[in-house]
């Protein structure tokens, strides 16, 4: 009898225990987050699904580092929040650079005057911009350092770097932008941009192939190496030399390559010992943005606060239009940020990720979501209409912001393939029956919940060149009818397939069906889109076979060559039509130029090249518009992909969150956002009652169960042996 | 017993080499040095350079085993295999390709692992063995059997429903824990419940069904006859005679387990987001990140291996009858 | 404690009566006890004798209601102190068993709760039915293995089960049963599991308590020598049923059932023996040892060797039988298997008609493996479940290459299981349709298919009832006579040498410590242990 | 038609030969047949077995495998015939089309209209945002009031040929085994229930979609059913390819002792003491490698599922082939000091002969278990391997790649639970089949767990 009586008190001591916690917590029982510093208004936001892998401006190159980088970080330049098409403006700079071309002599020409060999940004920072408080910036009594150590043991007791007591700033100078480009040359770091920047910024490659000879213990200071492209004048004037003339460079200067890193901060974790204790750059990054990180643990949060020695900086005033009807200029000329603290939490899977947002502890769907979008799409169905969300969720207040990146993702043919590349007349005309059987609209409403535009050229919305409507529309596949644009009928491909020597699909001369071969990363294709697919093709009478391969067995094909149809995205680094239409251009090929090259498509068109060459050159005008037209025709004639679409990611904003307007290349925007931490409280605790029915419903199950056991006990008991 | 250990000791050595042998044939097959920086430079811009600086900088510059070109002993030493295992011996795991010491990484992420795993197993097994007792204690009745075939419905259902809908009904419809997540400082317990209660639960089939097996194995022994000639109640017999002999098995089967509780479990801790060695290692497995793939790999032999000892040690102290040699 | 129990009132005082006890197979209601009644009486062993399966231990179960879930109590009944146990509550038959009617078992080896103290296991029984706790108790049970004779008593409490003797812990049995007085005490085969020598003393002991306590025994053995020993009334089980009940002196006198003059006539009779026949030497074992090392630290070195044979000379003629007596782990098994080449020989020489045989290689050993063979002491284990009893014996004609077509082979299956007195029709079944005693021909046919010279007999009786061994020993004689083989015969049981051997060696420890002829040895033993290995051995004509 | 042996299929119809000669063999053992008789007198042994036949013979039928001929080109003389690549199952012919009623997206069991809106233009030509109706689902309907009224007339019909036909079966079967001493009518009472569900199903999903549709618009009772060939072979060719080396080196470690021993308990103890999940991921995507480096040795796409599937099956084999080593280690390590290996020896017995007339046989027992045992298991990895990302080729049905992609829909309101409801039902009912099945196996089978009281 003991056990029984011992599991049925456990069982009414344990639910007793979870009555009494009920009854004496307000709050609700499912709050996943750690409880926040009271007084600061803190952003609860999710990194998902991985966490970031680099924090070193020089070696990220990724959106969701970018996210924290950007907020850390000030680089020169940026962009404006809100006005659409994107706008450079200056951001740690007092004004944009000042821009002189200079022939070989090095004499400064006009432009159009001869031939450019380089051309020289002259840059003032700001006198009011700050590093945050770091321990790097420490001195003693006597001015120096104060956290040097000659030996692992020195520094043992510093485990991360709010462990160091004391903390110190300075403000920043020219002579930190001009390190960090100097960085970017030095091999250890590994940059991915070393390889880009060394084709135009003067000297580079130079200076790159000096350090790598070098012999190094622990810090070199790179100030004492030049980079010939890159001069400090003065505290606060850069000079950069490129080569030639490029006049997306401007871009690049809004991007965190460019952002400062002091020497200080360099030497402080070049200390023996830090790197084994993760204190390294790449880990604790050092800015003079308007947040600084103050907790690094990927394996669940990263938090960042208000940095005290951010320089004064106003919400915007202007935007484009519909962002006053919008709300996103109620906060004008207010100083930013507006927010103390950011708590990003890592969260891996998407079941819990959506309840947490649904149940109010998390602002904000998601930071970045290029890789969650899929399941994104199965958690809420946003139609042109908005949200359209289920009733018990309708009066939660979710506000929608729309993301349209300058982004592609596109199948395209491979250009030498025999079977489907060339530029005969047959061959084109095949591609565009195949370009027409894919319902490009169809799939992007299926596995997208139609959230993304179809291509119609190889120019995203947002870039001079895309056009709307019927200017904009691809007369290959589609017909203008009605004042809207319709796919051209399966006859139609029929027919193309008929000229194209394939009737029904069948080569004319053998007999034998046409198959095409899908060369594609593993995890971007679904047995459900392989059907669809399928089902596509075969209404013209073609067959598909699909050759998933993980991404470097993928990049081996394209060095090879040794795909058919491929599939590929391209996220622009800037929004010109530049840095889109290089994808067609013939030396870009990796078999032209025996790199990872971007045309994977193997396109080779003379005019097209000249095009390019001629465009890239030309600042904007009317001028460079022709160009591109003409090479949106090129591609348009030559049905060069299968299909393209941009996607627009879609991110949900409980309702106390304000100035969510996405910015589709700078990720720098924390600042902006505002929060009603109040009305977060209320609703918290109002939509996370628990249901409390099951307790009592799991100990009446328990005792249930033992009562047969008790009984049969009792029975065997009292038994006789007749 | 001192030399038992000693010499179990000296034997793991030879193990850990093969282990370590196997896992680098099967990653290099899979991914060769040029593939590992492809992977970690990202996609855009890589030049050759670019993955020779990484491959000098992460130490995958050498042979793979054999080096022709080094003469003498060379030949074995300057390769990627001696260099990068001598250091797995030293406990010096190096780091990840994203960078990270792997070390502290390890250090951090084992308690979190530990934090659910030990509950989970401890539970578990006091669970297992009430619910295994009290159908012992009506055994061989209708109700003993249709229990046993609830057990085994329990073990028929995939450990994903149970994660799925643990995390569907009590954290989402019923608000009762959170979903998910994992707080060091604070109230840990609170993240811990769900879990745990998943990790029981599902563990209950096999687990309770398996100890009613050896219960039902021990009541039929001989000195359960004894004990009952001796008039021993029913409860006297299960509790002072059954349950100690049959612990023995319980005990041997469970203590294996223990070491490997630090490697935590890969499911619960990537649904839970438990940020533990189990979702350390599937992170690393769907990374490619073969720096930590090595490195779990030695510290799972090393911790199975521990377990076997333990096992025999436990063995000894469960089982007067058992003297190691 | 001081117990009224002694109550002389003789014969009459009846402690418990079992009447018309009738039990069924739950499933088929097939009766496993037909409807049997005794009755115990203070002061007096009254002994059930039964071969394996005549429900002899089901009885005892079933008066104890400790039938296993499978047996069922039909009918009848049992009453003990004038209480009818049967219609006691499970809850009140507890307060019954240990307390009331106490039990000891076969093999206290299993019997006792290995993970427990001994002291602790006596203590329970206690416990459970006296106030006694703490020191007191501790005392007393203390006291009780001093009354049971385990030497060092009060450190013995602490021993684990295993790191005892088999005698001392059927002396622990006895003690936990005898703990609390009991009126009744049933012993269910308690000596049979024991060495012979120790056998005797811990029957002396049960006899000793039965007179000092006036207990009422209830004996239940195979073994008539025990019967003869201890017993003051027997009754024979058979297929559930008493079919001969009477005081021992009558029974053994003048038994009336044919049933129980076979069980008597097993006995062994000391006074006619085999005589030497001849000087030839077949086998030789001059000085053999077989050890088995030591292995200690780290590095597992040999550190020393158990000497399991440690030189052993013996030579047996032809046509001859050597009867190998020891008790168990005394090295006469290994010695056998040493023989046989499948134990590596440490020392000395095995010579078969002058040929070494050890040292030689697995083909060179063919020629030989004809002349030697060898038949197992467990019929069901040495024999290959899955084959039939047919391919079971070609198998060594086959392997041994005696150039027979299948049919001859047949042929001579079929005339040899008729000449170990079984049918032809049985080389067609399996081994677990047979019972232990076929089996046991059909090894003997196994060993004799190869037309050996010479037949190791590793205890071929001792997991045979009394009946089916006389049998088997017989068919072993006259084998002898008809094709003149040698045995060299290994048993523990000093009471079957006389019908068989002419030899005897007597083995302790791995050494023979005496041999001579089977007159010599059984009738003048010098050595003491075979005086005490001879005086356990039961009688006939004891008295 | 062509018909397509697929490496899996070979394998598998390999097993099943071998399984048949094995119990051919077996019979006349008295010995093996007792035990299995005692597993078949038991009704829930005879439920269990027959939903693993049915089961089994799905996975057969769906192991049939052919490719559809084109029709010959028109206006082309040619006398080579073309074929389709996808490949095409008998159990595919058989379903009725079952697999190629598509809608656009997802659909809710038996619904009507598609589970999403979808901007359509109506008859006046205005553009409507509503839920459109969906292709195959309820076409004879005039009022959709009327759904459950026609399910249950066009219930009627399949039930009652489905009695029928199970009516016959039994009938054939009751002439035959009427006198056996085996509790058939359990599994006539079975076989009726699955052969009734069976038709119902292929005529009901004529008109409705039973389990309703998935993202692609693919129908859920359909991908469940071809998760069963998956799932069966998976369960069965692990243990298949890991049988001839396990049972090699533990018989071999435990009869001849010695060094053969100590590399033996090496190489097990080595691979046993790498966690699992590890070795499992490296060895898929080694192999994974090995496809995408040599695509041309697969022609058609289904061959390289298979190939990955194969190779799975190969690697879970050989993973788990360590436990299965131990023990029939130790079981020849026990037998081997018996009776009559000993006596096999003192007759002079060969090594070869011993161990295939007296070790082998009396090993089967435990090879028996373990296959039966480790079939559950095996179906269970695949789900959680799936989620790992190193499972089952997606292209190819199965349970784990269904729930793997289907555990964010439940994350949607309002959820959709069909696609992981059916996974789990189709997943559920074999495996818990198994484990009963296994269960009486053991008992049967292994004397250490037969205990007394237990069958009583």
């Amino acid at each position: 009898m003991k056990l029984h009586v011992r599991m049925v008190f456990e069982a009414i001591v344990l639910s007793l225990c979870v009555l009494a916690l009920s009854s004496c917590s307000k709050d609700p029982w499912n709050n996943p987050n750690p409880a926040n510093p009271k007084g600061l208004v803190t952003y609860q936001s999710v990194i998902s699904p991985a966490p970031p892998k680099h924090l070193d401006p020089v070696i990220s190159y990724a959106t969701d580092e970018s996210i924290f980088i950007m907020q850390i970080y000030e680089p020169l330049l940026g962009y404006h929040f809100l006005k659409r098409p994107y706008e450079l403006q200056p951001l740690a700079a007092e004004s944009m650079p000042e821009v002189t071309y200079l022939d070989t002599e090095g004499n400064s020409i006009a432009l159009g005057e001869g031939e450019i060999a380089f051309t020289r940004y002259t840059l003032r920072v700001r006198k009011d911009e700050h590093f945050q408080p770091h321990p790097s910036f420490a001195k003693n009594a006597s001015g120096e350092p104060l956290y040097l150590f000659s030996s692992a043991e020195e520094g043992q007791q510093y485990k991360t770097v709010p462990d160091f007591p004391e903390t110190g700033s300075r403000p920043v100078t020219a002579n930190d932008y001009a390190y960090q480009i100097k960085r970017l040359a030095d091999p250890v770091n590994i940059s991915p941009m070393l390889g880009f920047m060394s084709q135009h910024i003067v000297g580079m490659s130079e200076l790159s192939r000096e350090l790598g000879d070098v012999e190094r213990d622990g810090w070199l200071n790179l100030n004492d190496y030049d980079l010939t492209g890159v001069e400090v004048v003065d505290d606060q004037t850069l000079v950069i030399t490129i080569k030639k003339n490029y006049p997306q460079f401007v871009y690049w200067l809004s991007m965190h390559f460019f952002a400062p890193v002091a020497p200080e901060v360099d030497r402080f974790y070049k200390n023996p010992g830090f790197a084994q204790r993760n204190l390294t750059l790449d880990w604790w990054p050092v800015g003079s943005g308007p947040f600084m990180l103050v907790k690094n643990d990927p394996n669940t949060e990263i938090i960042l606060e208000r940095n005290p020695n951010f320089r004064e900086d106003y919400y915007p005033s202007e935007g484009a239009p519909g962002d006053a009807e919008a709300g996103y200029l109620d906060d004008a000329g207010k100083r930013l940020p507006f927010i103390d603290r950011a708590v990003y939490r890592l969260e891996k899977e998407v079941l819990p990720l959506w309840t947490k947002f649904l149940q109010g502890y998390y602002d904000r769907s998601g930071e970045v979501h290029a890789n969650t979008n899929g399941f994104f799409d199965q958690a809420f169905v946003v139609g042109p209409e908005g949200l359209e969300a289920a009733p018990e969720l309708a009066d939660h207040g979710i506000t929608v912001s729309i993301d349209v990146k300058p982004s592609l993702y596109y199948y395209g043919f491979n250009m030498r393939d025999p079977v489907l590349g060339g530029y005969t007349d047959e061959k084109r005309k095949l591609r565009k029956a195949l370009q027409i059987a894919f319902n490009a609209e169809e799939y992007i409403n299926i596995f997208y919940k139609g959230n993304g535009i179809v291509a119609q050229s190889p120019l995203p919305p947002g870039i001079p060149g895309y056009f709307p409507g019927k200017a904009g529309t691809n007369p290959q596949v589609y017909d203008w009818v009605d004042g809207k644009r319709e796919r051209k009928s399966i006859e139609h491909a029929k027919a193309l397939l008929v000229e194209a020597g394939y009737p029904n699909g069948r080569d004319a001369r053998t007999g034998e069906p046409l198959k095409i071969f899908i060369d594609v990363q593993s995890q971007a294709i679904s047995n459900p889109m392989m059907n669809w697919m399928d089902r596509q093709f075969a209404q013209i009478g073609v067959q598909v076979e699909y050759r998933p391969a993980d991404w470097n067995r993928t990049r081996e094909k394209y060095l090879t060559g040794n795909t058919q149809i491929f599939s590929h995205g391209w996220l622009a680094d800037y929004p010109d039509p530049e840095n889109f239409l290089f994808l067609l251009h013939s030396p870009e090929s990796p078999l032209v130029c025996k790199c990872d090259g971007t045309n994977n498509a193997n396109y080779a068109s003379d005019e097209y090249d000249e095009a390019f060459r001629a465009m890239r050159i030309m600042p904007p005008g009317p001028e460079r518009d022709v160009e591109v037209a003409k090479m949106v025709k090129l591609f348009q004639d030559d049905a060069v992909w299968l299909y393209a679409f941009t996607p627009k990611e879609i991110y949900l904003n409980n309702a106390w969150v304000y100035n969510t307007k996405r910015h589709g290349i700078d990720k720098g925007t924390l600042k902006y956002i505002r929060l009603d931490a109040e009305m977060r409280a209320r609703k918290q605790a109002e939509w996370n009652q628990p249901v409390t029915w099951p307790l009592y419903a799991g100990a009446l199950l328990v005792f249930a169960l033992l009562v047969p056991g008790v009984t049969a006990y009792r029975r065997r008991q009292r038994a006789t042996a007749r | 017993m001192f030399a038992y250990i000693v010499r179990r000791l000296l034997y793991a050595i030879p193990i850990l080499i093969g282990v370590n042998l196997l896992t680098f044939t099967l990653f290099f097959v899979v991914n060769s040095p040029d593939d590992m920086a492809v992977s970690q430079l990202g996609a855009k811009y890589v030049t050759p350079e670019a993955i020779q600086n990484w491959k000098v900088k992460n130490g995958y510059d050498k042979p793979l085993f054999l080096n022709s070109e080094e003469g003498g002993v060379g030949t074995i030493t300057d390769t990627i295999f001696f260099t990068k295992s001598v250091k797995l011996f030293a406990f010096d795991f190096g780091r990840s390709e994203s960078g990270r010491d792997i070390t502290s990484d390890i250090s951090v992420r084992m308690w979190p692992s530990l934090a659910v795993a030990l509950p989970t197993f401890l539970v578990g097994i006091w669970v297992n063995i009430c619910v295994a007792l009290m159908v012992v204690m009506f055994h061989a009745t209708r109700l003993d059997r249709w229990t046993v075939f609830v057990f085994v419905g329990l073990m028929s259902i995939s450990y994903l429903f149970y994660i799925i809908g643990g995390q569907y009904m009590v954290a989402k419809t019923w608000r009762l824990v959170p979903i998910s997540g994992f707080d060091a400082q604070g109230q840990v317990w609170k993240f811990l419940i769900l879990p745990v209660l998943v990790g029981v639960i599902a563990g209950i089939g096999a687990g309770a069904r398996w100890y009613r097996t050896l219960f039902l194995e021990e009541a039929n022994q001989d000195y359960v006859r004894t004990a009952r000639a001796k008039g021993c109640s029913e409860i006297t017999i299960l509790f002072r005679h059954i349950l100690p002999n049959a612990l023995i098995p319980i005990l041997t089967g469970v203590v294996v387990l223990i070491p490997t509780l630090f490697m935590g479990s890969l499911l619960i801790e990537s649904f839970f987001g438990i940020p533990g060695l189990g979702s350390y290692m599937l992170d690393a497995i769907r990374s490619q990140d073969f720096a930590i793939v090595r490195s779990m790999v030695f510290i799972g032999s090393i911790l199975y291996i521990t377990g076997l000892i333990l096992t025999d040690i436990s063995y000894t102290w469960a089982d007067p009858r058992v003297r190691l040699n | 404690m001081n117990q009224p129990t002694m109550n002389n009132s003789g014969a009459s005082d009846i402690r418990m009566r079992v009447n018309d006890l009738e039990v069924c197979l739950t499933g088929s209601n097939e009766k496993i006890i037909k409807g049997i009644s005794f009755e115990l009486q203070a002061g007096k062993i009254f002994a059930l004798v039964g071969e394996s399966g005549s429900g002899k231990s089901v009885t005892s179960m079933a008066a104890m209601r400790l039938l296993p879930d499978a047996l069922k109590i039909t009918a009848g009944a049992v009453e003990a102190m004038g209480v009818d146990l049967f219609n006691l509550s499970e809850a009140r038959m507890q307060e019954v068993r240990g307390r009331k009617v106490a039990m000891i078992f076969q093999n206290a080896m299993t019997a006792l709760n290995p993970v427990q103290t001994v002291g602790q296991q006596v203590a329970e029984t206690l416990k459970l039915h006296t106030a006694l706790r703490n020191s007191s108790l501790r005392a007393r049970v203390v006291e009780l293995f001093t009354e049971v004779g385990i030497p060092e008593p009060d450190s013995r409490f602490n021993f684990y089960p295993h790191e005892l003797s088999g005698g001392q812990q059927q002396r622990i049995m006895i003690a936990m049963a005898l703990a609390c007085e009991p009126e009744v005490l049933i012993a269910d085969e308690p000596t049979t599991a024991l060495d012979v020598t120790i056998q005797e003393q811990v029957l002396d002991l049960i006899q000793e308590l039965t007179r000092t306590r006036q207990l009422a025994v209830l004996l239940i053995t195979h073994d008539m020598g025990v019967v003869r020993h201890v017993a003051d009334e027997v009754a024979v089980m058979y297929h559930g049923e008493i079919i001969e009940r009477a005081s021992v002196h009558e029974f053994f006198h003048n038994p009336q059932q044919e049933y129980s003059k076979r069980l008597i006539d097993a006995l062994p009779d000391l006074s006619k023996f085999h005589h030497e026949r001849s000087q030839e030497p077949l086998l030789t074992v001059e000085g053999v040892k077989v050890h088995f090392p030591i292995r200690q630290g780290v590095l597992q070195r040999v550190v020393d060797y158990t000497r399991a044979v440690d030189g052993v000379s013996l030579t047996i003629g032809r046509a001859e039988t050597y009867a190998l007596v020891g008790e168990s782990g005394s090295g006469k098994s290994t010695l056998g298997r040493a023989i046989l080449n499948l134990e590596e020989i440490a020392g000395g020489e095995v010579r078969f008609k002058g040929q070494a045989v050890q040292g030689i290689s697995r083909s060179e050993m063919l020629p030989l493996r004809k002349k030697i063979q060898v038949i197992f002491q467990n019929p069901f284990s040495s024999m290959n479940p899955r084959l039939t009893i047919g391919e079971i014996i070609s198998e060594g004609m086959i392997s041994l290459g005696l150039g027979l077509t299948a049919s001859e082979r047949e042929a001579k299956t079929a005339s040899l299981l008729e000449r170990v007195q079984l049918t032809s029709e049985f080389s067609r079944r399996y081994p677990h349709e047979l019972s232990g005693g076929q089996l046991q021909r059909v090894a003997i046919a196994r060993a004799l298919a190869v037309e050996p010279e010479l037949i190791i007999c590793d205890e071929p009786t001792s997991a045979l009832d009394v009946s089916i061994r006389a049998e088997v020993l017989d068919l072993l004689q006259e084998l002898q006579r008809e094709f003149g083989v040698s045995y060299l015969f290994i048993t523990h049981d000093l009471s079957i040498v006389p019908t068989l051997a002419h030899h005897v060696g007597v083995m302790q420890s791995g050494k023979i410590v005496e041999q001579g002829s089977a007159e010599q040895i059984l009738t003048n033993p010098q050595h003491p242990y075979t005086k005490a290995l001879l005086a356990s051995v039961p009688r006939v004509d004891e008295d | 038609m062509k018909p397509i042996l697929l490496w899996s299929d070979g394998l598998v119809f390999l097993l099943v030969i071998a399984l048949v000669l094995f119990f051919y063999k077996l019979r006349e053992d008295p010995q093996t047949r007792t035990r299995w008789a005692q597993v078949f007198s038991s009704k829930l042994g005879m439920v269990a077995f027959t939903v693993i036949m049915t089961y089994v013979g799905i996975a057969l039928l769906d192991s049939l495998h052919f490719r559809r001929a084109l029709d010959a080109p028109e206006g082309m003389q040619t006398n080579e015939v073309f074929y389709d690549n996808k490949v095409t199952s008998v159990f595919d012919v058989l379903t009725g089309g079952m697999g190629e009623r598509f809608e656009r997206t997802y659909s809710a069991p038996f619904a009507l209209i598609s589970f999403e809106k979808k901007n359509t233009v109506d008859e006046q030509g205005n553009s409507v945002r509503d839920f459109p109706p969906l292709k195959y689902a309820g076409l004879d309907l005039a009022d959709p009031g009327d759904k459950w009224s026609d399910i249950l007339s066009k219930s009627m019909a399949p039930l009652g040929w489905g009695l029928l036909l199970s009516g016959l079966l039994i009938g054939v079967q009751w002439l035959f085994l009427r006198r056996g001493l085996f509790p058939w009518h359990a599994s006539w009472v079975t076989q009726a229930i699955v052969i009734c569900t069976a038709v119902w199903l292929v005529s009901i999903s004529k008109h409705y979609h039973v389990l309703g549709t998935d993202k692609g618009g693919a129908d859920v009772l359909f991908q469940s059913l071809k998760g069963i060939r998956t799932g069966v072979l998976l369960g069965t060719l692990a243990t298949l390819v890991m049988l001839p080396i396990a049972v090699t080196l533990g018989v071999t470690a435990g009869y001849f002792k010695g060094w053969v021993d100590d590399v033996v308990q090496y190489l097990y103890t080595t691979l046993s003491s790498i966690p699992g999940i590890l070795l499992i991921a490296a060895s898929v995507l080694l192999f994974q490698v090995y496809i995408d480096l040599n695509p041309d040795f697969f022609s058609i796409g289904m061959e390289k599922a298979d190939a990955r599937f194969v190779a799975l099956c190969f690697i879970l084999g050989v993973t788990s082939w360590s436990t299965l080593c131990r023990l029939i280690r130790a079981e020849t390590l026990k037998i081997s000091q018996l009776g009559y290996v000993q006596a096999a020896h003192a007759f002079g017995v060969s090594h070869t002969r011993i161990l295939s007339r007296h070790i082998l046989p009396n090993l089967v027992h435990i090879i028996l278990i373990t296959f039966v045992l480790d079939f559950s298991a095996l179906v269970l990895a695949e789900a959680v391997l799936s989620y790992i990302g190193v499972g089952i080729d997606p292209s190819m049905g199965s349970w784990g790649n269904m729930i793997n992609g289907a555990r964010a829909e439940l994350s949607r309101e309002p959820a959709i639970w069909w696609t992981l409801s059916g996974a789990f039902f189709f997943m559920f009912v074999i495996v818990l089949a198994a484990n009963l099945f296994s269960d009486l196996v053991r008992d049967a089978f292994d004397p250490r767990t037969r205990l007394g009281g237990d069958d009583a």
